[in-house]
C-alpha cells in the first residue's frame, strides 16, 4: 500500500509544520507514542485549530456568568443559590455509521460534561438534521438516532424536553446529531476540571478501557505504523471505532460522582470524551499548572494486548477522571463500591519542572508502572491548549450574489391550502419516545415553543423559579447570509423563550459546518460567528460554551452552514403554566410586533420553508433589527411571566411566528386546540409564509386591556381576527377544516417514515 | 406519621418522584437501598420506576434477585401494602408477586404520553379511595408495558376482580387493556402508568393523587379497623 | 474446565411477537418477498466452568430457565457448542 | 418451497457489550459461579421461500446482513435448520 511510505506524523493527521512545532516544544525528536498523543490532541476536534481565533469574537461576559467557555460546561447563577450548567455538542459522524449508538453515546457524553461541573443533569435537547425521508437510508437513520437518544436518555434518567427536526438533502450522507444538556446544582458544589496538589491521586472512574473510538477523533483512521515504544501496526479488524453506550453505567457514575462531590472528596474532576485519558489528564494538569504521571499498566482494560497509545487515546464511554487527596481514597473507594463503579488510581499529580529558560512547566508523563519506565513526556499545556491555531483562507462564495438575486418573491402563488398542508409536520412521533417528565419539573415539554421546567431537583435549595430551554437553527437563512441568518437564529431562540415567559440569560452554540479547508466554508463560519456576536451583544446575552463540528460534507458538497443556537432563560416565579397554544372561541387574535420586516421587503420569502419547498433556495434574508426585537421580546416575556407567576390575565394563548410563517403558527394552534380562526384581511400571500422573528400570535379575552398595555410598552399590535368555528380561514388564501389540518400535521412524519400509524 | 419505603435499585430513576408523591400526601418517604433485608417499621413499600440494573436481560429480571426482594415478599405476605410503578410493576411480575409479564410495546417504541385510565376495581390498596368507573388522566413512560398473561391467568384476574385499572384507549397492546393488576389480597398492586407524575395541574394533571392517597392511607385504615 | 454454551430464548407459542411481525411486514417493500413466520428471539453465549459437558449443560440449563428467560412468555434451551 | 432459517446476530469482537457484562457481573450473587464471557445476541427464525436450500440461505444471508444487523458492529449468520 502506498500509505506505507507515508511518514508517521502525516498518518497521524499532523502536518510537517506541526511536526516542526512539536520538535521545538520538546527540544528533541518525539517518539511514536508522543506523536500519537499530539496527533489526537491537535486534531480539529480537540484543538479547534481552525475556529478558535474566530470564537474569540463572541461575547462571554455577564454578571451572572459563573463559568464561561473553556470549561466542560458553561455555568450561570440562576438565583436562589442555584447554578445552572449548560453545554451542547455534536455527534454527527458516529451517528452516520451506527445511528443508535452514535446518538446514544452523544447523550452520554453531553451528560458527563454537565455533571463533571457538579450539576445534576436535568434536561436534554436534541437538534437533528437528516436528508429526505423518501430515501430508505434516511428513514433508517432517523429511527436509529431517535431510538438511541430514547434508549440512553430514558434509561439514564434525564428527561429529553425538546430539540429540532430538519430534513434537507444537504444532510443526506452527513446527518447532524447535536445534543444539549442543562443541569443544576447548589452554587457551592461547582467544581472545575483542575488538577492541583502535588501528591494528589488521579482516579479513573467507570468503565474499563477498550479499543473503542481509537481514531474517533479521526487521526488514526488511516494509520499504519510500527515502533518499539508501544506503537504497533494497526490492523483494521483490531480497531473497532464504534463506541457502545451503557446508560446503566452512566447512571451509577452520575450518582457516584455527585455523592463524591457532596462529600467533599474531590479536588477536581473531568469527563473523558474525545481523546480519552490523554485529553483528561493533560487538560486537568494544564489548567492547574501542574504535572501528572500516568501509569498505563494501572488502567483496567476490556481487551488483551492493548498498546499504550491505544490505552491513552481510547474513547471508551462512561469514564471520569477525579483528582483526590490520598487521605480521601478510602471514602472514595467505599462510595464507588456502593454504586458499583470501578475506581482505579492511575496516576498522581507531580510538581512542574523548570524548562531551559527556568519557566515552570507541568509535564504529562506516561509510564509503565507508577515509578516505572517513562514512555512519553511532554508539557501538558502543549497538548491541551497550545495546538497551532490557523487563520485559514476565507472567501465569499462566488455564486452568492446570483443566489441572493434569485428572490422567490416572483414565485407563482398557487394553492395556499396545499402549501400550508405540505408544510405542517408534528414531531410527536420523535418526542413521544423520550421520557420528558422525569424529576417532576416539566411544565412545558417538547412540542411547544420552548421547554419550561421548574428549577428543582434532588439536593437543590427550594426555588419558585423556572428555567426555559430552546434550540434553534435555520440553515436556509444561513446559506443565503450566514451573518444575518445566525443573528436571526439567536432572535428566534429568544422569541421561543418569551412564549413561556422566560428572560434569556445565556447562549450555547454548536457550529456545524463543512470542510474548513474550503475558503467558502471558513467565510461562512466567520460570518456566522460575527452574526452571533452581533445578536448576543444587542440582546445582552453571554455565550457560555459551545462546540464546533467541521468536515460535514455530503457527496463532495459541504452542508449548508448550520449553527445551532441553544438558549437558556429564567422565569422568576413559576406557579402556573404559561398560556400555551390553546385558544378559546371568542378570543381576539392579535399579531404582536412589527407586522413588516425591517428591510426593503415587507414580507421576505428568501430562505422560507415555503420557498424552499418550491425549490427556490435563493433570495434575500430579512435584516436583524435589534431595537424592535428587544421591545417586543420584553413585552411578550412580561405578559407571559405574569401568567406563570399566577396573576390573572386576559392573555389566553401565545405562539411565536417561526418556520412556516404566520400560516404555520395559526395552523399549529388550530390543530392543537381543535378550534378554528378567521382572518379577514392580509397584505398578500407573502404575509402568510414569510419567516422573520419578532412577531407573536397572541389571543386575548380582553382586547382593549391588552392593546393598552401594548401601547404603553411601545409595541405594535394588529387585531387580525377572532377565534372560533371549525375552519382555518386566512383571508381568501386559506380555507381548511381544522380536523383536516390536524390530521395532515399529525400524520406527516409517520407517513414519511412509512410507518403504520 | 405514615412511613413509606421507596426501594432504590441501581438504575432506578423515579425514586425522587415517588418519594415526593408520597410526601405531598403527608407520608414520610425514605429510600431503601436494594441491599436492605429489613423493612420493619414501614407502612408501605413502593418499587419506583426506572431501569433497575439497566433493564438488561429483561426489565426486572436482575432486580428480582436483589436482596431487598426477599424482604418485600415477606412484607407483602404479611399483608403490607406494596406498590410497583412502571419498572416496579415489571419487578413484581418477574418476582412472581404479581401474575403475568410485561412485553415490549406493540409499536416497538418507548411511549411518553398522557393516557386515560378507568378504575375497574376499588378492591386494592391503590384504588380504594377511587370510585368504580372513574376516569383518570395519568402519563405512561415505558418501552415494555404491554401486559401479557395466559388465558387461565386472565380468567382468574377477571373473576377475582384483580384488574384494577384499564386503559380507555390501549396505547401499547396490553392484553385486555390492562394497565394495573393486584394480587389476590389486594395489598400488592402494580401498574405501568405513573400516578406520581400526575400530582399537580402545574405539570398537567392531578389525577394521580387519589391513587397514591389510597396507598399511603391503606395500612393506617386497616390497622385502625383491626384495632 | 470451560465449556462454551449457547442459550437460545424464544417466545412461547401464542405470545404476541410484535418485533417479528413488524419485520415480516416491512420485508416485501425492502425487496425480500417470500419470507414468512418471522420470529425474534435472543441468544446468549457463555463459558461455563464444569468438570464435564453434562455438568456444564445442567448448570447452563438452570441458568437459562431461572434467569435468562421468563417462563411466563419464553422458552429457553441450552446447548454445548464450539467457538468459531 | 419454504425453508426454515435461523439468523444469529452477535456483536463483533471488541465491541463493548454492556448487557453481557452486566449479566456476568450479577451471576455470582445469584448463585451461578464459574460463568464467564457472557455475550448477549439476537436471533431470528423465519421461513424463506426458495427453490432449494442454497437459494434460501443466500436470500436469508442478504436479509441478515442488510436488514437484521448493522455490519459496523454486528456479525450476522444464517443457517438452515429444522423446526422443533
Ligand atoms: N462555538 C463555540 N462557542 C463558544 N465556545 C466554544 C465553542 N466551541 C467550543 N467552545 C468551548 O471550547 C471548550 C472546549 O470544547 P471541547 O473540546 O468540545 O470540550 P470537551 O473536551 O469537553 O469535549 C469548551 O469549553 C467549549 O465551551
Ligand atoms: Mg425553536
Amino acid at each position: 500500500m502506498s500509505r506505507a511510505a507515508e511518514p508517521l506524523h502525516r498518518a497521524l493527521g499532523l502536518t510537517d509544520d506541526e511536526l516542526e512545532e512539536i520538535r521545538r516544544v520538546l527540544g528533541r525528536e518525539p517518539n511514536h507514542l508522543e506523536l500519537a498523543l499530539y496527533g489526537v490532541m491537535w486534531s480539529e476536534h480537540c484543538s479547534y485549530k481552525s475556529s478558535r481565533i474566530h470564537l474569540r469574537r463572541l461575547p462571554t461576559e455577564g454578571s451572572h456568568v459563573l463559568v464561561g467557555p473553556g470549561e466542560n460546561a458553561g455555568v450561570i447563577d440562576a438565583g436562589d443559590g442555584i447554578a445552572v450548567a449548560i453545554r451542547i455538542e455534536s455527534h454527527n459522524h458516529p451517528s452516520a455509521i451506527e445511528p443508535y449508538q452514535g446518538a446514544a453515546t452523544g447523550v452520554g457524553g453531553i451528560l458527563r460534561d454537565v455533571f463533571t461541573m457538579g450539576a445534576r443533569p436535568l434536561a436534554v435537547m436534541d437538534p437533528l438534521f437528516f436528508g429526505d425521508l423518501a430515501d430508505a437510508r434516511q428513514r433508517w437513520l432517523v429511527e436509529g438516532v431517535v431510538a438511541g437518544i430514547s434508549g440512553y436518555g430514558n434509561s439514564v434518567g434525564v428527561p429529553t424536553v425538546g430539540g429540532e427536526l430538519t430534513f434537507d438533502d444537504c444532510y443526506a450522507t452527513n446527518p447532524l446529531v447535536n445534543v444539549l444538556c442543562a443541569g443544576a446544582m447548589p452554587v457551592e458544589r461547582l467544581v472545575l476540571g483542575v488538577a492541583s496538589g502535588v501528591g494528589n491521586l488521579a482516579v479513573l472512574l467507570g468503565s474499563s478501557t477498550g479499543r473503542d473510538g481509537i481514531g474517533g477523533v479521526s487521526v488514526l483512521a488511516s494509520a499504519g505504523f510500527a515502533g518499539d515504544d508501544g506503537a504497533v501496526s494497526l490492523d483494521d479488524a483490531k480497531r473497532p471505532s464504534v463506541q457502545v453506550g451503557d446508560p446503566y453505567e452512566e447512571k451509577r457514575l452520575i450518582e457516584a460522582c455527585l455523592a463524591l462531590l457532596d462529600g467533599g472528596h474531590v479536588v477536581g474532576i473531568q469527563d473523558l470524551g474525545g481523546a480519552g485519558i490523554v485529553c483528561a489528564t493533560s487538560e486537568t494538569a494544564a489548567r492547574g499548572g501542574v504535572g501528572m504521571d500516568v501509569d498505563v499498566t494501572a488502567i483496567a482494560l476490556r481487551e488483551p494486548g492493548m498498546q499504550p497509545y491505544e490505552i491513552m487515546t481510547s474513547e471508551s464511554q462512561e469514564r471520569m477522571l477525579a483528582i483526590i487527596t490520598p487521605e480521601s481514597w478510602p471514602a472514595v473507594s467505599a462510595l464507588c463500591a456502593k454504586w458499583e463503579v470501578r475506581a482505579t488510581v492511575v496516576g498522581h499529580v507531580v510538581a512542574p519542572i523548570p524548562d531551559a529558560n527556568g519557566t515552570l512547566v507541568g509535564m504529562l508523563r506516561v509510564r509503565r508502572g507508577l515509578d516505572g519506565e517513562v514512555l512519553a513526556e511532554v508539557p501538558a499545556s502543549s497538548l491541551a491548549h497550545e495546538a497551532p491555531l490557523y487563520d485559514r483562507a476565507r472567501r465569499r462564495p462566488a455564486n452568492l450574489d446570483a443566489l441572493r438575486a434569485d428572490d422567490p418573491s416572483d414565485e407563482p402563488v398557487g394553492s395556499a391550502n396545499d402549501d400550508l398542508l405540505d408544510l405542517l409536520v408534528d414531531p410527536a412521533w420523535v418526542y413521544r419516545q423520550y421520557d420528558s417528565q422525569l424529576f417532576l419539573n416539566t411544565v412545558v415539554g417538547p412540542g411547544r415553543d420552548a421547554a419550561l421546567l421548574r428549577l428543582a431537583g434532588p439536593g437543590l435549595p427550594h426555588s419558585e423559579r423556572g428555567i426555559a430551554l430552546s434550540t434553534d437553527s435555520n440553515p436556509r437563512w444561513c446559506a443565503l447570509d450566514p451573518r444575518a441568518g445566525t443573528a436571526l437564529t439567536v432572535a428566534e431562540g429568544v422569541a421561543n423563550l418569551a412564549c413561556v415567559g422566560a428572560s434569556a440569560k445565556a447562549v450555547v452554540n454548536c457550529l456545524n459546518f463543512g470542510n474548513p479547508e474550503h475558503p467558502e466554508v471558513m467565510w461562512q463560519l466567520s460570518e456566522a460567528i460575527d452574526g452571533m456576536a452581533e445578536a448576543c451583544d444587542a440582546l445582552g446575552l453571554p455565550v457560555v460554551g459551545g462546540n464546533v463540528s467541521l468536515y460535514n460534507e455530503s457527496g463532495g458538497h459541504d452542508i449548508d452552514p448550520t449553527p445551532v443556537v441553544g438558549l437558556l432563560g429564567v422565569v422568576d416565579s413559576l406557579v402556573a403554566p404559561p398560556p400555551g397554544w390553546d385558544w378559546t372561541t371568542g378570543d381576539a387574535l392579535v399579531l404582536v410586533g412589527s407586522r413588516h420586516a425591517a428591510g426593503p421587503d415587507a414580507f421576505p420569502l428568501g430562505g422560507s420553508r415555503w420557498a424552499t419547498r418550491r425549490g427556490r433556495r435563493g433570495g434575500r434574508v430579512p435584516p436583524f433589527d435589534a431595537t424592535l426585537l428587544r421591545a417586543t421580546f420584553a413585552f411578550v416575556t412580561g405578559e407571559v411571566a405574569r401568567v406563570c407567576a399566577g396573576v390573572t390575565s386576559d392573555v389566553t394563548a401565545v405562539h411565536d411566528v417561526g418556520g412556516g410563517g404566520l400560516a404555520g403558527a395559526l395552523a399549529e394552534m388550530a390543530a392543537s386546540t381543535g378550534v378554528g380562526v378567521t382572518i379577514l384581511d392580509l397584505e398578500g400571500h407573502a404575509e402568510l409564509f414569510s419567516e422573520f422573528p419578532g412577531r407573536f400570535v397572541v389571543t386575548t379575552s380582553d382586547l382593549r386591556a391588552f392593546s393598552e398595555r401594548a401601547r404603553g410598552a411601545g409595541v405594535a399590535i394588529v387585531h387580525l381576527g377572532d377565534v372560533g368555528g371549525d375552519r382555518l380561514v386566512l383571508a381568501n388564501y386559506v380555507n381548511l377544516s381544522v380536523s383536516q389540518v390536524a390530521a395532515r400535521r399529525g400524520a406527516a412524519l409517520t407517513t414519511a417514515l412509512a410507518l403504520r400509524a | 406519621m405514615v412511613r413509606i419505603g421507596v426501594v432504590v435499585f441501581p438504575g432506578s430513576n423515579c425514586e425522587y418522584d415517588a418519594a415526593s408523591g408520597a410526601a405531598q400526601l403527608g407520608a414520610q418517604a425514605e429510600f431503601v437501598w436494594h441491599s436492605a433485608t429489613d423493612l420493619s417499621g414501614f407502612d408501605g413499600i413502593i418499587l419506583p420506576g426506572g431501569f433497575a440494573h439497566g433493564d438488561y436481560l429483561r426489565p426486572g429480571a436482575l432486580a428480582r434477585f436483589s436482596p431487598v426482594m426477599e424482604a418485600v415478599a415477606r412484607f407483602a405476605h404479611d399483608g403490607g401494602p406494596v406498590l410497583g410503578i412502571c419498572n416496579g410493576f415489571q419487578v413484581l411480575c418477574e418476582s412472581g408477586l404479581l401474575p403475568g409479564a410485561l412485553q415490549k410495546n406493540r409499536g416497538l417504541t418507548f411511549l411518553c404520553q398522557a393516557t386515560t385510565l378507568v378504575v375497574t376495581s376499588t378492591d386494592s390498596v391503590l384504588t380504594s379511595a377511587a370510585t368504580l368507573g372513574q376516569e383518570l388522566v395519568i402519563p405512561i413512560n415505558h418501552f415494555s408495558g404491554a401486559y401479557t398473561c395466559d388465558d387461565a391467568t386472565l380468567r382468574a384476574l377477571r373473576e377475582n376482580d384483580r384488574v384494577v385499572l384499564r386503559y380507555k384507549e390501549n396505547p401499547n397492546g396490553s392484553r385486555d387493556d390492562i394497565a394495573g393488576v393486584a394480587n389476590g389480597a389486594g395489598n400488592v398492586v402494580g401498574l405501568m402508568p405513573h400516578p406520581e407524575r400526575a400530582m399537580s395541574t402545574l405539570l398537567g394533571s392531578a389525577d394521580g393523587r387519589v391513587l397514591l392517597e389510597s396507598f399511603v392511607t391503606s395500612n393506617v385504615t386497616s390497622n385502625v379497623a383491626v384495632a | 474446565m470451560n465449556h462454551f454454551v449457547i442459550v437460545d430464548v424464544t417466545l412461547r407459542d401464542g405470545i404476541a411477537d410484535p418485533e417479528g411481525s413488524t419485520i415480516e411486514r416491512a420485508l416485501p417493500a425492502l425487496g425480500f418477498a417470500g419470507v414468512t413466520n418471522v420470529h425474534a428471539g435472543k441468544s446468549f453465549r457463555l463459558d461455563v466452568d464444569a468438570p464435564n459437558e453434562a455438568a456444564a449443560l445442567e448448570k447452563a440449563t438452570a441458568l437459562a430457565e431461572r434467569l435468562l428467560s421468563n417462563p411466563v412468555i419464553e422458552n429457553a434451551t441450552a446447548r454445548i457448542a464450539t467457538r468459531g
